[in-house]
């Protein structure tokens, strides 16, 4: 109880402070990052905001974007793409921003893309279906082919599993995502013995569970997101299916798993750029210094909310290449420009990030890194 | 004798408008209160306003002693007021058998079945699907096995066969020798001439006559009845 | 038609029943649209979670489910629904506010983030053959056994007939000695209790986040409407044309399929037989 | 007219002043917050006037939101884009114009239930947008279009949302001050008597919605063009909700406070809900306050504190002009009962009742409670169908056909309890009733039919005892019961029925007023020569007026015959036994 009546507090305290902390700026050059505050991806927030500041800190130890400091702004993008853009733009066009990072959906990409037309360099960080490619445009996040390329034919030799089931909310990331997959299982000489896809609205998996167990899958490929995975792996370990089949999924984060709980994650793998767990140094002393900055009970690192960290550190590294944020400079450097990060060390190719790709267990309720598959080049990126 | 229900000096209406105006009668037990008047001469709100879904604007209602005017309807009724409305008078979603057991001590219905021996071939019937009639009598059958002793009743024979209506007036009379009081609403003058030991007259909300029955003939009724 | 789809099927429609029994109760009875249903639903999926944070055992899951569903309830009769009664439209209205109320209130309380509660019973067991979840098992006798007595209690008890009385007639109601203030208010509380008990038993089976109340709202509403408001048969017979049709084409097509097809039947019976397919008379 | 330019040229104003006072952003912003704003003035004209809650205007919103934004990919030439958007905007009115009349019709009490399906509809439709990528681009949705006619929404796009925002409005102002937004009003006032009145209330109901889906597809159709994206969000039940509230705290009841609504609480959240987080929280706790304890919302408030302000000009005494005739002026005729029964559930009402009235003269019905007399006035105009047996008005059948029909076939009725248009004053009461059976399609668009003044009515209000008279301008929810009994004869006698069907008109009247009624009865029955069929419990009005009078008894015709006769009737006698009459 006494922790709802801080975060009441908090609240307050945010409400009435706000107003006030909008410091003096001197010379500094404002960066709109845009998380999802509201909305079903809202829980991703806080860890987004946090990872942001920590990098726009960082950054501007190091010595900022070319010599100035850095400003981040925030905007909710949690909502419909019209509020969205909104959202963004009234940093852009009202509060003076000359760049933006964004972790939201694909929906809200396009809109976005639509208004800045190439006129502002953004950002883009979460997983997503790939082939988004726009002047302006840098991609971070993994991509389908980044996440399956290698993890599947891994997990087939390693776990020996051949049948595959494909399940995944009905929309274009689950889709993309598949479509990718089906190749990567046909040419490991696996097999594909059922594909579904749910509507966003059905909190129902019985019959879904139902076919996996009569198709004799051996392996669960699933891109259900949010929610709807919680619920899926709940009454899937229900079922007693975590002895039948292994568990593959693309966006199964740190909270998604909390969710799903220690007890239904038998033999549930994930496969992301990002985990809370990965033990290099890097990782280690990134997660150290936000769980210090932020407090021990701050919202869990996740790969969504440390790709607002890797944007900044791109947009960085692109803007210091380019000597400065035209998009035409920036896009021109773009190409092959390095950086480090926790996820280890990227590399930009066709717009979108070559990176290390981690696949991990969440038997027992924590992701254990089992492999990583260094400087993983995306498939889906943007012809040159 | 002892008076179980007054009212003096009462008014009320709907909203803005007043209907009814400086109304005043006790009833002893064992006595019945006639009232008579015109369609929408306000009879009907005289009885809500008694019964308690509508409140008085002015003037003192006694039940037993104690002023109710503020009292909420339905501790009225466990006070020991009765009533049977003119129109909406049963639960039309619920079975007649249902209908009477859920006020009273049930059991009492049953004494009333032999009276009425259509209500008990019909126990298991919804009683909105029964005829006016037919409901009236449910609703006057209900009112008459409940633990009350102050019996308000609006217009019980409207629409009731003639044989009906004589079982009414029995009934009453033998809850007047019980010792209750009752308020009779009527256009019927004979079952009210029968039943009433005073009488109230009511013309544009107003009261008009008010007398004994002795002192008061059928004629001089008929001529409320026409003003 | 496999053993597990007769089960299945079974646990969907007990799981839908105990779900949509709340607003059976709010809206058939109370006729108050309740938007909100599904945030009494979801506060109750919270009861485990309020409970260890309470560090209190976990038998308190029960007492705490219901108090705390009482609590909110009762304050809303008070501040809002008991203006609300015999205005359908405003009703429905105001509910929404105070479902998005709820929603923050508890997202504010636990944050955002998914919760998990460990199943009480785990494993499965063997039932005409087949294995299947312990817990669901257990669930599933316990709901039919709960409507059994729902069912007899509410055809010999007098508090429902009071309540059907009150909502059919409010002012002859009050003439026959029914408070009908007190009535109403504790039928809503115990409308929101049932919907919070239905929350307590799916805690285990299904995601837990301030929003899952939507996931349950849609779905029991139409339960209502296609069964006719105000009976328990009726409430099955709804229960059973949603869940099974949505069940079957699920097994037989796909889930898009089934949803799309419980949207159209309810359409159908909204616009041809908007008292539902079953009227006592 | 001043009351329709006035606003609509402030409004016109103060938004052309926007990007030149805020900026080109604040001009972008408003911009959308206005096309919601117009889906929002849709619903407040719907929800306001005739007490439809459309809970799933998105539907419309959405769909021509996704075929514009096909136009502008696929259609080259500006004049055909227009062409075929304004194609869709009418599909979409035709579309919800055809739901609207098949759920209402035959029903009075659907509303909740037609809410419900359009919630049930949106969310089929914010599935199907998100699951057909072919169409509509999934959930990433449908973009990389120009808008139409390269009009920036940083730019031009903006004046020409203003220009269509200052159109709705007008054209609603309009509305209100003609014919048809007092039929609208009269929908949600009191359909039945409406119905008697001869209006096809589903179809009014239908026309409504449709013109509301039309402005919801309108604003979808510049809602493409000013986001250059749309996604099944669009079409989501979500915002649906969203318009409902801003509808509700803007206020439902006035053109401008839906814009308001939108407006306001648009912009708000936009600027609060990044720094302030119990935003929704507040938005919910205002949006319930709204629905409980102000239901004209935002608008109405204004209102009040503006008309203290403002004094209202006293409006002088409007000069009304001679009505048309109606329609078709039908011969008096015979009405015939033959064999007519009428069950509801298992009640036995009317068995068998049969008897044929002269063409002309007053018939009284009479009979105890219970005989079935209003039942029998029920068969006639349709609100309920005999379950066997023929009805037969100037030989022709009437027995099987809606209430709506039975004015126009000559039958005019007064219900037992006064049944009038409760939130309206006298004198709009007697205007919709002119409108009946006189007013073309056209007249509801002009505002000269609302001083029409037929010369019956004139002739009414010319009596000085009429308690009408002097209180035209006086709301009907003010009148006492015995004054709404005479309008609503008025009411029911001004489109000159044949027949006039008149349920105890003199109920609650004082000795004077019965006597004025009885005139009135009987002064109608001379000038028209037609028949009235008037129930009475009253023996001495009976005896007065009637020429022939029909006893009821347990739904059969126990006498048909002159009042003397049937004085002297034993049965009738027998009937009577108990009462006083």
């Amino acid at each position: 109880m006494k922790n709802i009546f801080n975060k009441l507090l908090i609240g307050a305290a945010l409400a009435y402070g706000v107003s006030f902390g909008a410091s003096v700026a001197v010379a500094e050059i404002k960066i709109g990052v845009l998380v999802p505050d509201s909305g079903p991806a809202g829980l991703f927030g806080p860890s987004t905001r946090n990872s942001a500041m920590l990098a726009a800190e960082q950054i501007n130890a190091a010595g900022g974007i070319n010599g100035e400091a850095i400003k981040i702004l925030f905007a909710d993008v949690g909502v419909p793409p019209a509020e969205a853009t909104q959202a963004a733009l009234r940093l852009w066009r009202g509060k003076g921003v000359e760049a933006f990072v964004g972790m939201h959906d694909s929906g809200v990409r396009e809109a976005l893309l639509g208004r800045f037309k190439g006129q502002v360099p953004f950002v883009y960080t979460p997983v997503y279906e790939g082939n988004a490619c726009a002047a302006g445009l840098y991609a971070t996040g993994e991509t389908p082919s980044q996440q399956l390329a290698p993890v599947i034919p891994y997990l087939m030799s390693t776990k020996s599993v051949s049948k595959w089931y494909l399940i995944g909310h009905d929309y274009n990331w689950p889709r993309d995502t598949n479509v990718l997959a089906k190749q990567y299982i046909a040419k490991a000489g696996g097999q594909v013995v059922g594909e579904e896809y749910l509507p966003m609205s059905v909190a129902e998996y019985d019959s879904s569970l139902q076919k996996i167990k009569a198709s004799g899958a051996d392996a669960v490929l699933i891109t259900l997101v949010g929610g709807g995975s919680v619920g899926f792996n709940v009454a899937y370990a229900g079922f007693g299916l975590d002895q039948q089949a292994i568990r593959l999924g693309t966006l199964i984060e740190e909270n998604t798993l909390a969710g799903i709980g220690a007890t239904n994650a038998n033999g549930l793998y994930a496969s992301a750029g990002y985990f809370s767990t990965i033990n290099s140094p890097a990782a280690q002393e990134f997660a150290a210094s936000y769980y210090q900055q932020f407090g021990a009970d701050a919202a869990p690192l996740n790969t969504l909310g440390e790709s607002a960290y890797e944007g900044l550190m791109l947009l960085a590294a692109l803007a210091n290449k380019a000597g400065s944020l035209d998009v035409a400079a920036m896009d021109a450097a773009a190409e092959g420009i390095q950086y480090q990060s926790p996820r280890g060390p990227a590399t930009m190719e066709g717009r979108h990030v070559s990176q290390t790709i981690y696949l991990a267990d969440g038997t027992g309720g924590a992701f254990e890194i089992v492999k990583s598959f260094a400087n993983v080049a995306s498939t889906d990126a943007c012809n040159q | 004798m002892t008076e179980l229900i007054a009212f003096a000096g009462l008014a009320g209406g709907y909203g803005d408008s007043q209907v009814v105006f400086n109304l005043g009668a006790s009833v002893q037990a064992g006595q019945a209160l006639g009232v008579f008047g015109r369609n929408g001469v306000g009879k009907s709100t005289l009885a809500r306003l008694l019964q308690g879904s509508l409140q008085a604007s002015k003037g003192t209602i006694t039940l037993k002693g104690q002023n109710i005017a503020s009292t909420p309807p339905f501790q009225r009724h466990l006070l020991g007021l009765g009533y049977m409305p003119q129109t909406a008078m049963v639960f039309d979603e619920l079975t007649v058998g249902e209908n009477l057991s859920i006020g009273s001590k049930s059991g009492l219905a049953e004494a009333y079945f032999e009276i009425f021996p259509t209500l008990a071939e019909r126990l298991k019937q919804k009683a909105g699907t029964m005829s006016g009639g037919e409901r009236k009598i449910l609703s006057f059958v209900r009112l008459m096995a409940e633990d009350t002793n102050i019996i308000v009743l609006d217009e019980p024979s409207e629409g009731v066969q003639p044989e009906n209506i004589s079982r009414m007036e029995q009934c009453l009379l033998a809850r007047k020798k019980q010792g209750s009081s009752i308020i009779l609403i009527e256009q019927n003058l004979t079952l009210l001439r029968a039943v009433a030991d005073q009488l109230l007259g009511m013309d544009a909300g107003k009261p008009v006559l008010q007398s004994t029955l002795a002192q008061t003939s059928r004629a001089k009724m008929l001529e409320v009845l026409s003003i | 038609m496999t053993p597990v789809f007769l089960l299945n099927l079974m646990w969907q429609l007990s799981l839908l029943a105990v779900v949509t029994l709340g607003l059976a109760i709010i809206f058939g009875q109370l006729r108050i649209m309740n938007m909100a249903h599904g945030e009494f639903v979801m506060i109750g999926a919270y009861a485990p979670i309020i409970t260890s944070t309470l560090g209190l055992p976990n038998w308190m899951q029960l007492p705490v489910c219901i108090a705390s569903v009482a609590l909110v309830a009762l304050i809303l009769e008070r501040a809002i629904i008991r203006h609300l009664y015999g205005r359908l439209f405003d009703s429905l209205l105001a509910t929404w506010g105070i479902s998005i109320l709820l929603r923050e209130m508890v997202e504010l309380a636990f944050g955002r983030g998914f919760q998990s509660v460990p199943l009480p019973i785990s494993g499965t067991v063997s039932w005409i053959g087949i294995d299947y979840p312990a817990y669901r098992s257990v669930i599933i006798g316990v709901i039919i056994l709960l409507f059994i007595g729902l069912t007899i209690w509410y055809k010999r008890s007098l508090v429902a007939t009071r309540i059907k009385a009150m909502v059919n007639n409010p002012e002859l109601a009050q003439a026959v000695g029914i408070n009908t203030v007190s009535l109403s208010r504790r039928c809503f509380v115990f409308g929101c209790i049932s919907a919070g008990l239905a929350g307590l038993i799916i805690a285990p089976t299904a995601q837990i986040s301030p929003l899952m109340g939507l996931d349950y709202l849609i779905r029991s509403f139409f339960v209502v409407v296609v069964g006719g408001l105000g009976s328990l048969e009726g409430l099955a017979i709804g229960v059973g044309l949603i869940a099974g049709s949505q069940t079957l084409l699920g097994a037989l097509f796909n889930q898009t399929y089934g949803y799309i097809f419980v949207l159209v039947l309810s359409i159908l019976f909204l616009w041809l037989r908007p008292n539902g397919i079953y009227r006592n008379s | 007219m001043a009351s329709i330019v006035i606003p609509s040229g402030l409004l016109l104003g103060t938004l052309l002043l926007i990007p030149s006072l805020f900026g080109d952003f604040t001009a972008y912003q408003i911009g959308l917050f206005l096309i919601y704003g117009i889906v929002a003035q849709g619903i407040g004209f719907l929800w306001g006037k005739t007490g439809i809650l459309p809970l799933g205007q998105t539907i419309f919103f959405g769909s021509t939101a996704y075929a514009s934004a096909h136009i502008l990919i696929n259609i080259e030439t500006l004049g055909w884009q227009l062409v075929l958007m304004l194609l869709s905007v009418l599909i979409a009115g035709a579309i919800a114009y055809v739901l609207a009349t098949m759920v209402f019709r035959g029903k009075t009490d659907s509303g909740p239930y037609f809410s419900l399906i359009t919630l049930a509809l949106v969310l089929i439709a914010e599935q199907l947008a998100s699951t057909s990528p072919n169409i509509t681009g999934g959930f990433n949705g449908l973009s990389g279009y120009e808008p139409i006619a390269q009009l920036d929404p940083f730019g031009n796009l903006y004046y020409l949302i203003v220009g269509v925002t200052v159109v709705s409005t007008m054209l609603l102002l309009a509305l209100n001050r003609l014919p048809a937004g007092l039929i609208a009003r009269a929908v949600s006032d009191n359909e039945p008597r409406l119905q008697l009145l001869g209006f096809a209330t589903h179809k009014i109901k239908g026309l409504v919605f449709a013109m509301s889906a039309m402005l919801a597809a309108t604003a979808g159709v510049l809602f493409a063009s000013h986001q250059g994206i749309v996604t099944p969000t669009s079409a989501g039940f979500a915002l649906s909700a969203q318009f409902i509230i801003w509808t509700a705290v803007g206020g439902r009841f006035h053109v401008l406070g839906p814009l308001l609504g939108s407006v306001v609480l648009a912009w708000l959240t936009a600027e609060l809900r990044d720094d302030f987080i119990y935003w929704e929280i507040s938005i919910a706790a205002i949006f319930i306050l709204v629905v409980l304890k102000s239901p004209g919302g935002l608008a109405e408030i204004i209102s009040i504190y503006f008309k203290k302000l403002v004094k209202a000009q006293v409006s002088e005494e409007p000069s009304y002009c001679a009505a048309p005739n109606v329609k078709s002026q039908q011969p008096a005729a015979t009405l015939q009962f033959d064999q007519c029964h009428l069950q509801v559930g298992v009640v036995q009402i009317l068995k068998g009742v049969t008897f044929t009235t002269p063409a002309q003269g007053v018939v009284c019905i009479i009979g105890p409670n219970g005989a079935g007399k209003t039942s029998l006035l029920n068969v006639i105009t349709g609100n309920l169908l005999a379950s066997k047996g023929t009805i037969l008005l100037a030989e022709k059948h009437i027995h099987c056909r809606p209430p709506y029909a039975a004015l126009s076939s000559g039958i005019g009725r007064k219900l037992q309890v006064p049944s009038v248009f409760f939130s309206m004053t006298v004198g709009e009461n007697l205007t919709v009733a002119t409108l009946a059976q006189r007013a073309k399609w056209y007249h509801y668009f002009s505002a000269k039919p609302l001083l029409w003044r037929s010369a019956y009515i004139s002739s009414l209000l010319a009596h000085e005892a009429l308690p009408l008279t002097h209180n035209l301008a006086k709301q009907v929810s003010e009148l006492p019961q015995g004054h709404r009994q005479f309008l609503e004869f008025a009411m029911t006698a001004a489109a000159q029925p044949r027949l006039l069907l008149l349920d105890e008109p003199c109920a609650g009247l004082s000795t004077a007023e019965t006597h004025l009624m009885t005139d009135l009865i009987r002064q109608y029955q001379t000038q028209t020569k037609g028949l009235v069929l008037l129930i009475e419990h009253d023996m001495s009005i009976v005896e007065a007026l009637s020429d022939k009078v029909l006893v009821l008894h347990q739904g059969q015709v126990l006498a048909f015959a002159s009042y003397v006769e049937v004085k002297a009737n034993k049965d009738v006698a027998a009937v009577y036994a108990g009462g006083t009459k």
